[in-house]
């Protein structure tokens, strides 16, 4: 197994006919990934990387059975392409960009809610099930199949992990981009229960950061349902903290919910393993599969 | 962004949200043009971006022409917090019979709007906050439906206010949710909303932070951002779709990396080893060697930096695109200044090849904790 | 309630729907005080509610202003389909490059608004969708969401429309949507929509629907119901909040029930027993004694119907209330009408006993089928 | 057992202080339901039968942990009455109204997909099972606790039906007005699998009419998922089919769906039995329970 893409997905790449998006067709194709069919309104009927391309998302579902997509459209944008494919019924939405206004994704987070479809990202690199599929823009030679089940809100602390994680000779059963937005379509919570399901993914490491309550949410949850071993790591101890100039945020987070420290309380008070840096996150997680 | 007080009090007036208008002076003849009598005692507030202005003298009062005069000659130009003080805004002084506070703020915990009232406003709210929560309520909008009069009641029943507010406070919260949507607002806080002694609701104060990737749909705001009292860095970098953030004044080393989650990571080994960042660079994704080469040139226009490590791991960012950067910013950049690039990621062979053949040559490291390393040790080395 | 066609097309005009603009006329008169010039040929077309309306004679064409006069002479006042004309509506005749289809409907399967489109439009589009429905394209619409370009561009890949109709059809839905949720529609239909010579797209007829349940909030609506041609007892009823509802013109019974199940099973039992129905008025609930008692004075005074059938099951009705309606009716209404009660529920025995002393005596069934009988009876005995 | 309400339900009245609400509010006490609280915007504070009225939804569920609410607010407010109701999480809406805007009730209908609360009606008698707990308007007299689980978009003609059961000696476990809108809460289908998980209940009856097709969607899911024995009723075969002005209504309805034949149809192919009449429903019932 392995969760949300593998051998069965039949991708559908939105905004293929970009730059970004032909690059990655490209690079998502020669992976291995099943890609059905591209999307780029108004430039239906032509073909990408010997992907046909539609104008609509719900003709390359209806013609080629797309059930997940990847979503390469610029921010303005962005949310759009999202729309459409939860209007055409896609159980699995990934989107990559960067700077998606949040008021657009605040709205499409709450229609996914009513859907029932899952959005990944945005601003995420996407999902990859070692050498099954991947859809995301992700360089996938540093992945190597195997069972460790990775979440992360930052792509680059990510890489970082896998790269150190594949010269150890450990390999990943599924590694999400849950994205470093405000408002993303799942965090931590929504996918912890799907590895803890996966019979392939026998340790979960959750790399986090400063900000929101991801963690902490995900924290209750890996101590009440979560057998398997979790490592954290918690990215921006040192970072700056943002002036804030309202009150609201202070009135809000005034249980400290936020704080890398705070998170790196409950997380280990939930049983997870903490890294100091990625890295450490190797070390450990080496050591829990030994 | 965040706006400016007399910003926020101009789109506040759009949204028929009432408030204590004033003027806006930004040098001493501008009292004597507006042709406006001013009737004492008035409130002279600097206009800066700084938490807890009032406390910091940032806030003071008038009671005629002449006090007017050298206060605000007195605050502009002077600085606060640290900030220069380019703008002053004049108002009349309202005596409030009470304080209240109202705010909505996007809240990442429950993904949704977030309305929330205090009958205790004004400048100790978040002490309130602290000590007694259950004095400020809370109250989750769904983000297509908006404000509904039941939430004010549950205001007024929650803080004991008389109903006889309860439609002004649903038509405020009304207002202010319309502007929070219409101007992709993270946060609209009104502190103190002051009711008058005739029962008024006024928005005295007023806090907007405006999502950043918004502004495409909002012009307006764009040009204002450049009036916004903020390091020239921060401005250059915005130019280019980099955010630059200043860190610590004592720090040395400049951090550029193509990931916010990149960058705390290395500014957080760096604090292992005891360096201090000066400040770090987010290329974001998929940035060019052209783009990649003036990030570098930001970074290093910074008088503190004296090392700056590159750590990227490219999957949008290509390697080879770094690699040219690197070479094109090496070949113009001043000397005495220390790169160390470390590299991961799509194309890593090609953008190796190039570092590899850079004069003045570029260490490259295998690691970020190499990288890291290479650094610190090279300024315990100048610093000898 | 539905719209005659020239009040739509003034409603479509506030939306920046393009229609073909024309001129209602109610006497002939008003062709010459119209102080507009025709420009020939013209259209006359009969503002009366039924579908077929071309078919059935109610749209006509004049090439001059005899022609014109003659056809709207002999129009006014007519019947068409049973209706009599009131007002003609008058436009200039263009030619259609193509016809089609395009409307918002609220679709009960889905339970949200559901946008069709049919490059086939016209008179038989009904034909279409039964042989070859695979011509009309549906797309699904999110209530608070409304209509995105993705559904247009659908739209135009299903039914093989060039994309230079993109932005056109795509604001078209836009404005159509608008006014469907803004002015409380079940059905907002354009047929045909016709595409000129020049790629204009012109809403030629427009066919509307309003939820009677909204009218509260449209009160431009509900002034001009008045002005349809409908059963004046449906108007009298509407007035006391009940649905008159005429059934069968050769039917002799009227059945009167507090909910439209009951009025339909109970219209199925007579039609058992081979008894026809006149017609049903349904209280809706909660109806006081007075109400009822002009609910059957309502009733009687169709001249068709000889007996009325009242069947109550009484939860927010009460039965005391009913029993009271009922005496206070029959002691004022005519004797030759002939009149029996069923009830049962909330203070039935009350009822009961009400019932039992009126005079002349009201027969009071124990079960519909026994009140069914009883009237089915007398009407056989009566005409034997 | 029995579905939705019974001694464990906590009813919330909202419109509490109007003269339905409180005439109805002493029947359900009377009754026996357990209401624990009522909501009156503007009369908070006082009381209505004994029963504390609160100014808002959110104060009656914290002060006095109401699960269930039943709705006596005339219907321009209706609506708004529901948003309250959904927003203060009450997981079970009841509301009674007739003459809601079908535009008001869609926006609820689809908010409450996605807060994932069930709302009965409007339109509707409301809920009863018998001998437990009423929620409703319904003359609770003809009631009797017993096996057949009832769903009815018509109130008069279930009343009818289960005053006859009753006399007949046939008791109900629980009694559902789905209502008779456009847009209700609740349909059939989604109200089957209670009955189909409840012990107590032993047979279904299904009090349809024509229009929509809920009936439709019932049979298909009767046909695949409920093992007990249904009995179903459509009213309407000889009402005079409204006239359509537009062609949407035939487009969207060619199928032949809709009508009583139809209904009658799908529904026996999937195996319910067909009544004639509503005395013709209890005399299948009867014998089935035999």
């Amino acid at each position: 197994m392995s969760i949300l893409v593998d051998e069965n997905t039949r991708l559908l790449v939105q905004g293929i006919t970009g730059r970004e998006g032909t690059f990655h067709t490209q690079q998502m194709l020669e992976y291995g990934t099943n890609i059905v069919a591209g999307v780029t309104p108004g430039k239906g009927g032509g073909e990408v990387e010997g992907v046909p391309v539609f104008n609509t998302v719900r003709q390359a579902v209806e013609e080629r059975g797309a059930n997940a997509t990847v979503i390469f459209v610029p921010p303005r944008l962005n949310v759009s392409a999202v729309y459409e494919a939860m209007y055409a019924g896609i159980p699995l939405i990934i989107t990559i960009a960067e700077g998606v206004p949040v008021h657009d994704m605040l709205g499409a987070y709450h229609l996914s809610q009513k859907k029932k479809c899952r959005i990944i990202g945005p601003n995420s690199f996407g999902v990859i099930s070692p050498g099954k599929s991947k859809a995301g823009f992700m360089s996938h030679k540093i992945f190597s199949p195997g069972k460790v089940g990775i979440l992360s809100r930052s792509a680059t602390n990510c890489y970082e992990t896998v790269f150190l994680m594949t010269r150890e000779g450990i390999g990943q059963s599924t590694v999400v981009g849950v994205g470093g937005d405000m408002i993303p379509g799942s965090t931590f919570v929504d996918l912890l229960p799907l590895f803890q399901e996966d019979p392939e993914t026998e340790a979960i490491v959750l790399i986090g950061e400063i900000g929101g309550n991801d963690e902490e949410i995900a924290a209750k949850y890996i101590k009440n349902n979560i057998t398997k071993p979790v490592v954290a790591f918690i990215a921006g101890k040192n970072a700056p903290r943002e002036k804030s100039m309202g009150h609201a945020g202070a009135i809000v987070s005034a249980g400290g919910e936020g704080s890398a420290q705070n998170k790196e309380e409950v997380l280990q008070e939930a049983g997870a393993y903490i890294a100091e840096s990625t890295a450490h996150i190797v070390e450990i997680v080496k050591t829990i599969l030994q | 962004m965040k706006l400016l007080e007399y910003k926020a009090q101009e789109l506040f007036d759009l949204y028929n949200i009432p408030t204590n208008k004033g003027i806006v002076v930004d040098k001493l003849d501008d009292l004597k043009t507006t042709g406006k009598e001013f009737s004492f005692p008035v409130v002279v507030k600097a206009q800066v971006l700084v938490g807890g202005r009032g406390k910091a003298g940032g806030i003071k009062f008038a009671e005629n022409k002449e006090e007017l005069e050298n206060i605000v000659s007195q605050m502009l130009g002077s600085t606060l917090k640290g900030l220069p003080v380019k703008k002053v805004l004049v108002t009349r002084k309202i005596t409030a019979e009470k304080e209240w506070y109202l705010s909505i703020t996007l809240d990442r915990k429950i993904k949704a709007p977030l309305l929330m009232f205090s009958s205790q406003g004004g400048m100790d709210i978040e002490e309130v906050a602290k000590e007694t929560p259950e004095k400020i309520v809370r109250v989750p909008v769904e983000p297509l439906e908006g404000i509904r009069d039941h939430m004010a009641w549950y205001i007024l029943d929650k803080t004991g206010i008389d109903s006889s507010f309860l439609t002004p406070l649903f038509k405020l919260s009304e207002n202010l949710y319309r502007f929070f949507r219409e101007y992709d607002c993270l946060l609209a806080e009104i502190n103190p909303l002051m009711v008058t002694a005739d029962g008024q609701l006024l928005a005295v104060d007023a806090k907007v932070d405006i999502d950043d990737s918004s502004l495409f749909r909002h012009p307006d705001m764009v040009k204002f951002r450049d009036e916004l009292t903020e390091d020239p860095l921060v401005i250059e970098a915005r130019k280019y779709n980099f955010l630059y953030i200043p860190i610590d004044t004592e720090g040395r080393v400049g951090v550029i990396s193509n990931g916010s989650g990149m960058l705390m990571s290395t500014i957080d080994l760096f604090s292992q080893k005891g360096v201090k960042a000066a400040c770090a660079l987010d290329l974001g994704g998929g940035a060019t060697y052209d783009r990649i080469a003036k990030a570098i040139e930001i970074v290093f226009s910074n008088p503190q930096v004296e090392a700056v490590l590159i750590n990227i791991f490219g999957g949008i960012t290509r390697c080879d695109e770094v690699a040219r950067g690197v070479e094109l910013a090496r070949r113009e950049a001043t000397l005495d200044k220390f790169l160390v690039v470390r590299m991961e990621g799509t194309n890593r062979e090609i953008g190796v090849e190039i570092v590899r053949n850079i004069t003045p040559p570029v260490p490259l490291a295998e690691s970020v904790q190499e990288g890291v390393e290479i650094v610190s040790e090279w300024l315990k080395e100048r610093n000898r």
